[in-house]
């Protein structure tokens, strides 16, 4: 939305800020389909999204980028539904300078490494990938979040992260390079979406998660790289 | 004259820098402090501003006891030793701050302080900032910006401090007005200002009070050393004529000093007994005065010898050398014949009348 | 001046400002007007500029009593008082604003006296001035603090020997006097009202228009768009430049 | 002092310090050892003393210098410097990280040269340093100059008539008089060092004991154990305290 | 005595204080400045230490252009107005700090500091912080501090100001010796500081020099309204037999001044017109002098009148009123006796045998 709507409906979303450049566009396509609604997301981490819902804060949608989060808000949130996937990739930065080819070589010492900190939920799902690859990381840097990890990558100050190559924003794409990991399969992020238990707006919030989950956004998603629910 | 209901009485003592002083200064009286470097005379006036809080003792000023008080209610306006302009307002405002701050309207302030600076002889600094003042002209505002506060106690500590001798005589002037009548404690190293401008003397060394006294007496007789360094002058009060001090038979032929001195309104004649020569015959000459005396006590004094002498219902004191003394034969009893010239005697307006 | 200090002087000046020309020589300066235009970020910017405004306000209005009372009076326990008071200095912001939810918010220790009252603060724009004073408060009480001990009383003592009362003093002695002291104060508190980010997402989240400032906005786009990002941090930077460049400290006495 | 600043200033300070209150009413006491002994605990605190107290001695160093050139020289421009020189203060955080960044890091203007030199800054101890520095300088630099300014330079001169070489009188007048706020700069640069962060990571990456500070591990841990941030929260404020506490601001004259 | 090579040469205009003042002081020599409030002596001196920038003109210290030259590195101590004592410091630190900042071991500076601060009389309050002095310590302190920075030009303005009298005559003794040999400028208010301590007097007024000359010659026969109305005594160089001043026939009893007199050394013998009496005949009485004399001119001054006659080779004034001199017939070519009180004329050491 922007400024100037006097007079329009409001809804606020509240997305994990791996979603921005999705919805952003569907922000836009729900409008164009209800034109007396101005739609405001609100992107941020997770946790801190979740911990202002559990505050007060006037969310009418909340769109998660892990499940636990979404679990952690209880009964103040009405029937969670997945909408989206991914998992974790490894990134370097352009033309690798590290000659990274695969999870194994993040074991090297002589590489600078950055992975997510153990304490957040992508640190979590590196962890569970580099057991299940059978790689022991000595990671030189533990970061708060995938951002700041892309952040180190794009900068190139490190020589290889992991990270969900939907966070990569487009931005950032000639910055950096994508490597495959199989062994992430394993290891699926899912993204759940619900509406805020006491919205006065409950209607028009489901309305919303029934366009991400629907035709319209599961399109725009997969555009961006997230897998199907 | 002292009574304890009405003006200030001051009963302190201040430990850590051992002073303990007691003193009374009745209404509408002048008070001066007189004492040497560290004396304790500053400490005096910041008892009684409310600037140093004494270790024990009280301030009672008209029958209210100050102790506690803080010092914007004490009707106390201290010029300290050190101007302390406010360094953010114009010369002009700084003397029209107290007016202002009691209520006066910006214009009347305005107007008043500027009277007030020219009768100190600066009014043309009225819109200097205070930094571009030299240090006696920063003395003189500091002066003008105390009398405008008006205050029911008056502290000057030094107000000629730092003043070229060509403005103090103007300035005495200005302060005697502005003194009369208000309750006064003057601190000064000058025993002209004390008899100018004050009634009474306190004389403090060591933080202790060592001579209390009418102004004439304790400069004429001085009992404690440091007041008898700087005092010990001859007064002879009585009606001016015109051309000299009458007191009686004894007539002092004397020049005023520049205030205006009414013909037959009461005047001091003030010489010093330097200037009191001594002849077995009455001299012709031009001193034009010459008083008959018996010498009434004759008392060495380090290098010279003070005589002391009866004129009539007058003494009055000479100094001499020990080789005069001996060759005029002065003992007492001895009938001598006093002269002093017209130009070494200053007439002064008494205080009161 | 010893000649000698330039040398330190020098290397850190230019530790200060290598990063700052680094950044700006980052700036696509083509890109620049599309970049900082965009309804999002004008509205970020008025918004900021409108609450740091407010917070500096308000850090005046509470924070100058304080400076007084901390430099003019003396009772036991001022020294714990004066570290308390600035302890959001050193309190990393996100945890300030942690602080702040769970005094002011919904279920905080007053959040709901004030809702009963009618006065929803969390998540809207008193909450974000709410969190631009609190980091900022510490900053304004310092610097009036400081210039008040380093005055001294001596005037305000002789104006009151003057019969100015107490309020009079402050008025036409005190606040002038420190006003070189109280100006520095308080554009290092708007200064750190204006990069403030981490108490505000916490206290009062990141709604366009009416919680995003200009910092939230800048860290939400630091990777993502990294090129407005930098843009809006030089409009932050330029803001910052020209308010501390007219609110110089005035001239010292000599 | 007018009486009634009392109510603003108690005003003032409530509003900092109910949500400290607040904050310390979250602690659980009984689990307070447990949560604060923790190896990684222990090494953020450790390790944040050690990079908070370097880092306000190099403030020291580059910024006393600074301060006294912005004091007592006069050139054109020099407005323009000093708003330059208090930008970290406005700068967000993690703005600042990634023009530290874009100067030192390996791509960055002066990194490869530094690398060269053998110098490798990236996710080391010597990072966190810099961060802070950074962070920190401003605090110093305008305490000092703010200092320098009221002391005036009427001592300084008439030293310097004594015969006193200019950097004796730096010496033996200048810092000693100024030395309340120097003290007070200091105070405020280590605090802000101490509450350090958003430069921090984004600079310097966090690893357990050679770049996570107390502050990042305080942000790390707020969500996965809200109990510990707190805990952590605790610690930092009370090294705060002891550190204000004991440098406060020496007396002013009377 | 006055060339531009050795001494120092000042040549400035100041203009925002509207101050123009062209001076030379030779080396080794003592230079006073005298003058109202506001008339720029403290500028002068300020231009000197390098504190006061002028618009235009020059500072030449020993064939040395000073302009642009720092302070520190000018070997100029000045003693200001304002006692500026180093508030972290104390007393006796204070007053070591110059030899201290010289190079001087800090056992040897502070033993230094102790002997000057004896000297001027506060040697018990070295232990002392300055803000726990009186305003007189401080000055004390502050002139033990400038001399103790043995410069090569001593810059003092008013060092006497806030001392009480009693201490006055001592500290003049203690710059007097201090101050032999250096080349000093001295700013005052009190002609007999200039007569005891300088060799030329510089008057200025308005910011200009009104009367430069040699003191006796400034003292005796001061040409402006400033000069005249500050001094105007009767000086008589020669020698001092023990009892009196001893110039050619003329012989002047007097009482030494404090400081030691050798017998047979130079001495001049001071006293004020005022304290000259006329006679038709020789007097017989207490004055100790009596002098014959031959009016040469007589001229009115305000209420009195100043009668100037020729003893021998001696000129001496007197002031009579005006009823006198015409009792008297006071004309030139008069012969008359003039008589003064030995305890009226004050003898000091001749600056210079
Ligand atoms: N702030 C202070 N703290 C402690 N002692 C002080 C302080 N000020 C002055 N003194 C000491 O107290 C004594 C009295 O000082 P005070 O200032 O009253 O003297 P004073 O008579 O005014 O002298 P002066 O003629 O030199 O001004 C002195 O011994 C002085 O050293
Ligand atoms: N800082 C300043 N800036 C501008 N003008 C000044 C400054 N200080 C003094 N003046 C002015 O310059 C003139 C000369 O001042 P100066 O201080 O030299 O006088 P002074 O002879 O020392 O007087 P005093 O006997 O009062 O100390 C005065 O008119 C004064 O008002
Ligand atoms: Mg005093
Ligand atoms: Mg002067």
């Amino acid at each position: 939305g922007s400024g100037g709507n006097a007079g329009k409906k409001v809804l606020v979303v509240f997305a994990a800020a791996s979603l921005s450049s999705t919805f952003g566009d569907l922000e836009a396509e729900f409008e164009a389909a209800h034109p007396d609604v101005d739609v405001t997301v609100s992107f941020g981490g997770s946790a801190d999204l979740a911990t202002q819902i559990r505050a007060g804060a006037p969310a009418d949608v909340f769109a998660s980028a892990d499940q636990e989060t979404m679990a952690s808000l209880g009964d103040l949130v009405v029937d969670p539904a997945p909408f989206a996937t991914n998992t974790l990739q490894i990134v370097v930065p352009a033309g690798n300078p590290g000659g990274v080819r695969s999870i194994a070589d993040l074991a090297e010492a002589d590489l600078d490494v950055v992975v997510c900190a153990p304490e957040v939920p992508c640190g979590r799902a590196t962890r569970e990938v580099a057991a299940a690859a059978g790689v022991e990381l000595r990671p030189d840097s533990e970061e708060q979040s995938v951002t700041d990890v892309l952040g180190k990558v794009a900068a190139g100050e490190a020589d290889a992260g992991l990270v969900y190559v939907t966070d990569v924003p487009p931005a950032s794409r000639d910055a950096v390079e994508v490597i495959a990991v199989p062994e992430a399969a394993a290891v699926v992020n899912t993204y759940p979406i619900a509406v805020v238990q006491g919205s006065p707006r409950a209607d028009r919030a489901r309305e919303f998660a029934d366009l991400v989950r629907g035709e319209a956004g599961q399109r725009v998603l997969r555009d961006a790289g997230f897998g199907p629910p | 004259m002292t009574t304890a209901r009405s003006g200030l009485v001051l009963d302190i003592v201040v430990d850590d820098r051992d002073v303990t002083v007691r003193l009374e200064v009745a209404h509408g009286e002048t008070l001066a402090l007189l004492g040497p470097n560290g004396a304790g005379k500053s400490t005096v006036l910041g008892a009684v501003a409310g600037l140093v809080a004494p270790t024990s003792g009280h301030v009672v000023l008209d029958g209210r006891d100050l102790t506690g008080v803080r010092p914007h209610r004490r009707h106390v306006a201290l010029l300290a030793q050190d101007p302390l302009l406010f360094p953010h307002l114009s010369v002009l405002d700084n003397v029209a701050f107290a007016p202002r701050s009691t209520g006066a309207g910006r214009r009347a302030s305005r107007s008043a302080a500027r009277a007030h600076l020219r009768e100190v002889g600066v009014e043309d600094l009225a819109d200097r900032r205070p930094d571009r003042l030299s240090g006696g002209q920063a003395q003189r505002v500091a002066v003008a910006r105390a009398l405008a506060a008006d205050p029911a106690v008056l502290l000057l500590d030094e107000p000629m401090a730092a003043l070229d001798v060509d403005v103090v005589p103007a300035l005495r002037q200005v302060l005697r007005r502005a003194l009369a009548d208000r309750t006064v404690l003057l601190v000064t190293h000058d025993p002209l200002d004390a008899l100018l401008l004050a009634d009474r003397v306190v004389v403090l060394e060591r933080g202790r009070v060592v001579e209390d006294g009418a102004t004439q007496e304790v400069l004429t007789r001085p009992r404690s050393a440091f007041a008898a360094r700087i005092a010990g002058l001859n007064l002879v009060a009585g009606r001016w004529d015109g051309r000299a001090v009458v007191h009686g038979d004894a007539v002092l032929t004397g020049l005023p000093s520049s205030e205006p001195l009414p013909t037959g309104g009461a005047a001091v004649a003030v010489f010093s007994p330097a200037a009191v020569s001594v002849y077995p015959q009455p001299p012709s000459g031009s001193p034009r005065n010459a008083l008959a005396a018996v010498v009434t006590d004759v008392e060495p004094l380090g290098d010279r010898v003070r005589v002391t002498t009866a004129v009539g219902s007058l003494t009055i004191t000479a100094e001499v050398t020990p080789s005069a003394a001996a060759d005029l034969e002065l003992v007492p009893g001895a009938e001598v014949h006093l002269a002093v010239k017209a130009v070494e005697v200053a007439v002064h307006a008494a205080r009161r009348p | 001046m010893p000649r000698w200090l330039y040398v330190p002087a020098v290397l850190g000046l230019l530790f200060v400002l290598l990063p700052l020309v680094a950044m700006v020589s980052r700036v696509e300066w083509g890109d620049l007007g599309t970049l900082v235009g965009s309804a999002s970020a004008r509205d970020a910017l008025w918004l900021s500029l409108r609450t740091s405004g407010t917070s500096t306000l308000l850090c005046l209005l509470l924070g100058v009593p304080m400076a007084v009372v901390l430099a003019r009076t003396r009772f036991p326990g001022q020294g714990v008082l004066r570290a308390l008071v600035l302890l959001p200095l050193v309190v990393p912001p996100v945890v300030s604003g942690i602080a702040l939810l769970a005094t002011f918010g919904r279920r905080g220790v007053v959040g709901p006296t004030l809702e009963v009252l009618g006065l929803d603060i969390a998540f809207s724009t008193a909450a974000v001035v709410m969190a631009q004073t609190f980091v900022s408060l510490p900053f304004l009480v310092i610097s009036v603090e400081g210039a008040l001990r380093t005055a001294g009383e001596r005037y305000e003592v002789v104006a009151a020997t003057l019969g100015a009362s107490p309020t009079t003093v402050f008025r036409r002695v005190t606040l002038p006097l420190v006003l070189p002291g109280l100006l520095a104060g308080a554009v290092l508190a708007f200064a750190r009202a204006l990069g403030e980010f981490g108490a505000t997402v916490t206290f009062a989240g990141a709604l366009q228009g009416s919680t995003t400032t200009l910092p939230t906005q800048i860290y939400l786009e630091r990777f993502a768009d990294p090129d407005a990002a930098v843009a809006l941090s030089l409009v932050l930077v330029v803001v910052a430049v020209v308010v501390i460049g007219v609110a110089r400290p005035g001239r010292g006495d000599t």
